[in-house]
């Protein structure tokens, strides 16, 4: 029974690292750049939601919509003013660039007086909700958490595998010379992608602001989203979501059964023993220059 | 678009006037003017670093002109967004294949026709170029980066032909290719010009090959035209059949120690 | 615009290309040596920190800017030389073996984290060494019977066999050394065939194997050095600070570690330098620039870190190619001058490329 | 005049070095906000003896290599400082305490509650925070006996300041013969706590001792009340805070949390209170909260020290008047503290909060911790007794 | 084996998947000759290449070089043991000047130390002027001069072709593998690098196999050709002997001669 709750718990968590672990992929997917500043928009995306359900008396879904809204037009005009102007520029510049992105975000936030130094509740109508199932206990809030990862993961899949815009987006990221002769727009496409991304981390945040309070540090968890990212197989929709759960799953148990300290790691212990053994990940593509 | 009137050879599709062209410091093209007259085939040649590459890059977006002007059917391109270009119907298969290597044989041709939106007439294209290279339908699943050399040269030229577009810029199309296939690959180029009246640009080191297949020739030497003729006409020239063709004189090895340079200026 | 007449292939070997360089290098040096008669004690302290994050800036310097592989845990690094030289020298080792001692060991640390990078690349290879700067962490918590856990240990000023270093002056010194002897050994490395394998690496694997380069054992030496240098700065930075403790090596400082060498310009010895000025008189900047702000933004918490971010994303859009690069520019726009071109440095429309297929 | 660093002719130069970006941002602008407040007020009455007070605020991104360097800069800057008032954290003043005291700087109350901060001693250090070690080494044996709880549990955070706790903890237990059934810790900023609350659960604890801050309170209470698990929950002065209970709603009533200060409630008893933070309310439009008031504290004594040292202030002047040092209890209801040559940690008391309907409420007086011992009653149990021990 | 066979692969078999890329291929390479690899494209020249250079792995047989089994050696060691080559695609380092790429090419001839480099040694100074000295004798035969000091990124097609057989060059090998040497060569580029290549072979005495589609180039400087099709083993022979072989002729040379047919005027 305990080793089921452990499970279930580390699913649930599991499924938190997916989630966030899902915008970094898509990033690389389409553009082949990491973006350390998932976390921040993340972070911006649960402060919207406090903002329209706080200063706007939204209600709650409300709320969602609108913060998912005003993130995807964020990431918009996120891509045009800093990632545009360096578009074409090694990958790593734009990894670069992330950090920044990450490090203004947070500290913007922070400078809002009285609100940005404080912790706060999002009023979710589920909020504290458990389910009580023979014995194990269920959290809607988690529940919450696996339902939506597993819904982004499919739109998002089908979107890669089968749109022809999908598919344009890997183009590009795989070679931008290439997908210029083609005639696709590239620079529309990142646009895209930032926009997108930047409403699947809303999607995040407002998932996460019941169960990590939001503030400004809360984008910090990302850390642990790519350890998921990796061990599935950067470039993998799947595999970010079953790297979270395995994650999870390890994190709970080994909480549990381990001395401490094991748990804290257990990500970065994974990922490194799945590094040795498959470095590319579970799902990850087998990369091999043809010469 | 197959729906093409029949080619008439006259109005200037694509015109270049002076245009110049640099990378950082270098100017890689000077003053370079020229025009492709609608359902011609024109090709350039030139030696390496010519600047032959340059002069395509630029007329397709990828490349800024530091002067002069570029018209393609009438408007002024200058400059232009390349998808911006490639949606005008100027598609160009660029020099070293450039496929996404990641993807599937058969996603790389969808991507060709990525600005069309007449799905029946991508299908059609899919099976022309199919039929054109039945490798690439064999390994149409294949990742593209995993095909050879040649057999990518292939998709490159197919992505174009996918585009269905009025105007084509080649550079060296049958860069890597076997003797059989250059021979196929011209006929094609032809093929494609007579039966759907596109216009084509070529670049292409094999001369006697481009001369023969093309309507007007333009011979580039350090990033300036030095010559412009129809190419019968330029297939008779004794610099053009010297250099260009491989016919000298004598074939003597000492020859080459004092390195007679050509040169027109 | 100087031109140089080669009459001898040294002359493309010596470091110093004209008697230019030597003369202003020479420069550099005296008033290096003179810093702690001219500055002010405040001053020479940065100065002294500019040194350690210079050394450290080194070693990153080889391992992304000139390998190319990119390190985000590399302040485990610095850990663990800083650790191992606090542990010894509280012991009683002489100074300069403990600083020895501190490189050795956070070199093998480096070999042990290099192996898992001979067989994963680009992002594969960031993780690797993030994941890895986590454990590094831990393990420092966790061993209290040595590191003292979270508490932190004190360090004893350096001791060079009988001779106490404790003035503030003296250590500048013995930094000044330390610096001027692994940046020598970094000009040399790098203008031998080892260094030349490493760039071969960075640029194309394929066919650095091809020219018969062992990429395992290049990758791992640059790894063991890079960590070496970063070793040896941890060690001078634990006495400098005299109080370290495992949370002062954790991601945020190997991020900053990394930023200081894009911003510095990475691929250039001198981004190394001009990276850890930056990093060190940066938030000195701010906190002077915050007194003339009005009071709502200026005191605002996390101004530091928008204005930090801000010059992050401001170099990488107008000068890609870090201070160095910003510093070539005003030395080449000076040469020409007046004959300099306005399109000289006009940055040319460029394409990525995946990274995926190297 | 003498040569003595950040004291000229009008002016008395201060320096602190607060978190105001970092992870513990929100708590040094609260700090910075209540120091300031009691310079501007000393200020418009003048300053002392006629010179005003300058302080000077440095941030470090509790990052203690930021914060030797802002030492640095503060004490190396135009005539330097007298002292550092309030520097946060103790990581920060560990590393940048020799630095300071080099140049004879005084370290002034510091906003950081470890041993440390007095320990060992030295003639610049002065501190009035009772460590997390001693508020725990007090709390948890107390509520043990009190509630007739035999298996006590600890969740501590993984770092210098958890450690503090849990040591504590440790003696105090110790001195009632117990010992922790299961310690068990978390990484700061963790927000999943199911593993933790899991291992406690099954140990059956009656009690259990937060080494944690604020988030991570509610969190792990929050997912004991989900898992049915229901002990008494008893935190250090990080957890006294408005902020628990507005994260935390219903879950954390009952929680308890050693203090000395009490929160500044707006709509408090006490006058004074009430006029201070309308005067804060105006000043910043925010509410005080409890870091304010300590910052405000810390600034207040040393405008009674620097007052009673006189016009002649230098810093050994400073150092022989602070030596004989009382201050009365506060109106925020800090203990009186006292210091003496040997003594230089003002503050030996702290006492209990709980969270009743929503607010923290006192629930007993203040205890000391140095007259603490383990005596055998009659029957053969182990009772603490104290001099200062008086339950309300 | 005998003395004269540098290189002998046999009954070489790859296969990628369902891809049966080479298929028991055997032949030798004689000391002192061009050997030349054709046959139509995917025919499975460059995976021989990259057998020999050890990238692949063969499925099954062998490749045996100067008395060793080259399929047991490590990818780094090849260059060490005299094979270089080329790059049907040019892989160059991009970022470095042509200098400095082919003193890359001669790193396999130093024992390199790293503490001696650190503090650059006398004898290590003396190693980089022998190198460059190397290095110059091969920039003179290519006549690379204008082009030393340039970054390879800014080079055209062709001389960066040039650069990469110098590179190769550069490790001072025994064998020379060439991946296609005159694609992208215009006709009197074509020239000079059958001038090249016979030098190479006649002056430096380097045995040269090489893929090439330029069958002037072919007849004029191989000694013996394979024409390879489908993977498998077509033809072999001197290149006048392949060339009229007629599965030859139907799969890689294809009917026509005269190209007038393309003509406009012609149809
Ligand atoms: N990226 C670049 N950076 C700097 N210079 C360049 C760059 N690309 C080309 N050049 C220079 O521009 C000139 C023209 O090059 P271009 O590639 O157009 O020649 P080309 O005629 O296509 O030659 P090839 O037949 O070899 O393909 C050359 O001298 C070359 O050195
Ligand atoms: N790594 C690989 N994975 C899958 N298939 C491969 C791989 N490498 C080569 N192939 C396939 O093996 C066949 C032979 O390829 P190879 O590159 O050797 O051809 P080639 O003879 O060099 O042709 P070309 O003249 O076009 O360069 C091709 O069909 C190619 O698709
Ligand atoms: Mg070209
Ligand atoms: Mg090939």
């Amino acid at each position: 029974m305990q080793f089921i709750q452990l499970v279930i718990g580390g699913i649930a968590q599991g499924c938190i690292y997916g989630l966030i672990a899902l915008g970094f992929v898509l990033i690389y997917k389409a553009t082949e750049t990491v973006n350390f500043a998932q976390g921040e928009l993340m972070m911006l995306g649960a402060f919207c939601g406090l903002a329209a359900m706080t200063l706007l008396g939204f209600p709650f879904w409300l709320a969602v919509v609108a913060a998912i809204l005003a993130m995807a037009a964020f990431g918009l005009l996120l891509e045009t003013v800093v990632i545009r102007p360096i578009l074409g520029q090694p990958a790593f510049s734009v990894v670069m660039l992330t950090f920044g992105i990450g490090y203004v975000g947070r500290g913007l936030i922070t400078m809002i007086p009285n609100i940005g130094t404080e912790t706060h509740t999002l009023a979710v109508p589920y909020k504290d909700e458990i389910w009580n199932a023979g014995g194990l206990v269920l959290n809607v809030e988690q529940m919450a958490v696996i339902a939506a990862t597993a819904v982004l993961c499919a739109v998002l899949y089908a979107v890669f595998k089968y749109s022809k815009i999908g598919i344009a987006m890997q183009a590009s990221s795989q070679n931008q010379l290439a997908a210029y002769y083609m005639g696709i727009p590239v620079k529309r496409l990142n646009s895209l992608v930032w926009g997108l991304s930047a409403a699947v981390a809303a999607i995040a945040g407002l998932l996460l602001a019941p169960i990590t309070f939001v503030h400004a540090n809360m984008g910090f968890i990302g850390l642990k989203a790519f350890p998921a990212a990796v061990v599935g197989g950067f470039g993998s929709l799947p595999g970010a979501i079953v790297g979270g759960l395995i994650i999870g799953v390890v994190e709970s148990l080994s909480g549990y059964y381990l001395p401490d300290g094991f748990k804290d790691t257990a990500a970065y212990i994974v990922v490194l023993v799945m590094l040795m053994v498959k470095p590319n990940g579970l799902f990850g593509e087998k990369l091999r220059k043809k010469v | 678009m197959t729906t093409n009137p029949p080619p008439v050879n006259g109005l200037p599709v694509l015109k270049l006037s002076n245009v110049e062209s640099a990378y950082g410091p270098i100017k890689a093209i000077r003053g370079v003017s020229l025009q492709v007259r609608s359902g011609d085939i024109a090709t350039v040649l030139g030696s390496n670093g010519a600047g032959k590459t340059t002069i395509l890059k630029t007329i397709s977006g990828i490349i800024d002109p530091r002067k002069g002007s570029i018209e393609f059917k009438g408007a002024n391109i200058t400059a232009n967004e390349p998808a911006r270009i490639v949606q005008q119907g100027l598609v160009h298969v660029p020099e070293g294949r450039e496929v996404f290597p990641l993807l599937s044989v058969h996603d790389n041709l969808l991507m060709g026709a990525y600005t069309r939106s007449d799905r029946d007439g991508v299908v059609r294209d899919m099976e022309t170029v199919y039929r054109y290279f039945p490798i690439l339908k064999d390994r149409a699943d294949q990742d593209a980066g995993l095909l050879s050399g040649g057999q990518q040269q292939m998709l490159a030229i197919s992505r174009a032909i996918m585009a269905a577009p009025d105007l084509i810029l080649l550079d060296e199309p049958s860069l890597g290719l076997s003797p059989k296939f250059t021979k196929e690959i011209f006929e094609i180029v032809v093929r494609i010009n007579r039966e759907r009246g596109t216009t084509i640009l070529l670049v292409e080191q094999n001369a006697n090959m481009a001369l023969n297949a093309s309507d007007y020739g333009y011979v580039l030497e350090n990033g300036r035209i030095v010559m412009e003729d129809t190419c019968a006409r330029l297939r008779e020239k004794d610099d053009i059949k010297e250099f260009y063709l491989g016919m000298k004189e004598a074939g003597v090895r000492g020859e080459r120690r004092w390195k007679k340079k050509k040169t027109w200026r | 615009m100087r031109f140089i007449f080669k009459t001898d292939y040294n002359l493309d070997i010596n470091l110093a290309k004209h008697s230019g360089h030597v003369f202003w290098y020479s420069v550099l040096m005296l008033v290096l040596v003179a810093a702690p008669w001219l500055f002010a004690e405040y001053w020479l302290a940065q100065l002294t920190f500019v040194l350690i994050y210079s050394i450290v800036g080194l070693g990153m310097m080889l391992l992304a800017g000139f390998t190319g592989l990119f390190s985000i845990g590399h302040a485990a690094f610095l850990g663990v030389g800083a650790y191992t030289q606090a542990v010894f020298v509280n012991m009683g080792v002489p100074f300069p073996i403990a600083l020895a001692l501190a490189g050795a060991v956070s070199a093998a640390v480096g070999v042990v984290v290099g192996l898992p990078a001979l067989r994963v690349k680009g992002i594969y290879l960031g993780i690797a060494t993030l994941a890895f700067g986590f454990i590094v962490e831990e393990v420092l918590v966790r061993w209290e019977s040595v590191t003292g856990g979270n508490a932190g240990i004190h360090v004893k000023p350096p001791d060079i066999f009988g001779l106490k270093v404790d003035s503030g002056i003296g250590f500048y010194l013995l930094c000044l050394l330390v610096t001027v002897g692994a940046t020598f050994a970094i000009l040399n490395l790098l203008r031998s065939p080892t260094g030349r394998a490493f760039v071969a690496i960075r640029d194309s694997e394929i066919s650095a194997q091809s020219m018969g380069i062992h990429l395992a054992r290049y990758k791992t030496l640059s790894f063991a050095l890079s960590a070496a240098l970063a070793g040896v700065g941890g060690a001078l930075y634990a006495h400098k600070l005299s109080f370290i403790s495992p949370d002062q090596f954790n991601i945020i400082q190997s991020v900053d570690l990394l930023l200081m060498v894009v911003i510095g310009g990475l691929g250039s010895v001198h981004g190394a330098f001009l990276g850890a000025i930056f990093l060190i008189t940066m938030p000195q900047v701010i906190s002077l620039g915050k007194d003339w702000l009005p009071d709502a933004i200026g005191q605002a918490p996390g101004l530091q870190s928008v204005v930090y971010g801000a010059v992050l994303i401001a170099f990488v859009l107008f000068e890609p190619l870090g201070l160095y690069g910003r510093w070539l520019k005003v030395r080449t726009y000076l040469q020409l001058f007046p004959f300099y071109r306005k399109g000289l440095f006009k940055r040319q429309k460029s394409f990525q490329k995946s990274d995926r297929l190297r | 005049q003498s040569a003595t660093p950040g004291v000229s002719k009008n002016e008395i130069v201060l320096g602190t070095i607060l978190d105001q970006s970092g992870p513990l941002a929100s708590n040094g602008k609260q700090f910075r906000m209540g120091l300031q407040l009691r310079v501007d007020e000393a200020n418009e009455m003048g300053g002392v003896h006629g010179r005003k007070i300058k302080l000077l605020v440095e941030d470090d991104n509790y990052d203690p290599k930021k914060s030797v360097l802002a030492t640095q800069k503060l004490i190396g800057q135009g005539n330097g400082i007298f002292a550092v008032i309030g520097r946060m954290g103790t990581a920060m003043n560990n590393a940048s305490m020799p630095v300071q005291f080099e140049k004879n700087v005084i370290n002034f109350l510091p906003y950081a509650a470890a041993r440390s901060m007095s320990e060992p001693p030295h003639p610049l250090k002065w501190a009035n925070q009772p460590s997390q070690y001693d508020q725990a080494r007090v709390a948890a044996p107390r509520l043990m006996k009190q509630n007739n709880l035999s298996k006590a549990c600890i969740l501590y955070q993984d770092d210098d300041f958890g450690a503090e706790v849990l040591q504590g903890a440790e003696a105090g237990l110790k001195t009632i013969g117990k010992e922790f059934v299961e310690k068990t810790s978390y990484k700061r900023g963790a927000t999943d706590f199911s593993t933790q609350v899991a291992k406690m659960k099954s140990a059956g604890c009656e009690l259990v001792v937060l080494g944690t801050i604020v988030r991570e309170t509610v969190g792990a209470i929050v997912e004991a009340r989900k898992a049915g698990f229901n002990p008494l929950f008893v935190g250090s002065s990080a957890v006294y805070n408005e902020q628990v209970i507005k994260l935390g709603g219903k879950p954390v009533e009952g929680l308890y949390a050693a203090m000395t200060a009490a929160h500044p409630y707006l709509d408090a008893a006490e006058q004074p209170v009430r006029s201070w933070a309308r005067k804060y309310q105006t000043k910043y439009n925010e509410d005080p909260t409890v870091n304010s008031a300590s910052g405000w504290g810390a600034m207040d004594a040393f405008l009674k020290v620097a007052f009673k040292v006189g016009p002649n202030l230098t810093t050994d002047a400073f150092v022989k008047t602070m030596e004989t040092m009382t201050f009365p209890p506060d109106m925020f209801g800090m203990a009186e503290l006292t210091f003496s040559p040997t003594k230089h940690l003002g503050n030996q008391f702290s006492r209990l909060s709980q969270i009743q309907d929503g607010r923290w409420k006192v629930v007993s007086d203040y205890v000391a911790f140095s007259g603490l011992k383990s005596v055998k009653d009659k029957d053969g149990k182990l009772v603490v007794q104290s001099e200062f021990f008086k339950d309300r | 084996m005998s003395q004269d066979f540098l290189l002998s692969a046999r009954n070489l078999t790859v296969r990628f998947g369902g891809v049966l890329a080479v298929n028991k291929v055997s032949f030798d390479v004689h000391r002192g000759e061009v050997f030349t690899l054709i046959g139509p494209n995917g025919a499975g020249k460059t995976t021989v290449f990259n057998l020999i250079s050890r990238i692949y792995t063969p499925t099954a047989g062998s490749i045996e070089y100067e008395g060793r089994v080259l399929t047991e050696q490590p990818p780094h060691r090849i260059a060490a043991l005299g094979i270089a080559r080329t790059f049907q695609n040019i892989e160059l380092f991009e970022h470095a000047t042509v200098l400095h790429n082919l003193l890359i090419g001669q790193h396999v001839h130093h024992k390199s130390n790293v503490w001696a480099e650190m503090f650059f040694t006398r004898s290590v100074r003396r190693a980089e002027v022998e190198s460059r000295e190397n290095v110059e004798r091969v920039i003179d035969l290519l006549d690379l001069q204008k082009h030393r000091d340039s970054m390879v990124a800014g080079l055209p097609y062709g001389v960066r072709k040039v650069v990469e057989l110098a590179r190769a060059l550069c490790t001072e090998p025994r064998l020379l593998l060439l991946d296609e040497p005159s694609s992208g060569l215009n006709v009197e580029e074509t020239d000079d690098m059958a001038f090249w290549i016979q030098d190479i072979k006649n002056e430096l005495g380097i045995t040269v196999l090489m893929v090439e589609h330029d069958m002037t180039l072919v007849s004029k400087v191989s000694d013996r050709v394979l024409a390879m099709n489908q993977g498998e083993v077509l033809a072999m022979g001197t290149p006048r002997e392949v060339q009229t072989h007629p599965g030859v002729i139907e799969a890689y040379l294809g009917s026509v001669e005269d190209v007038s047919f393309l003509r406009r005027e012609t149809v």
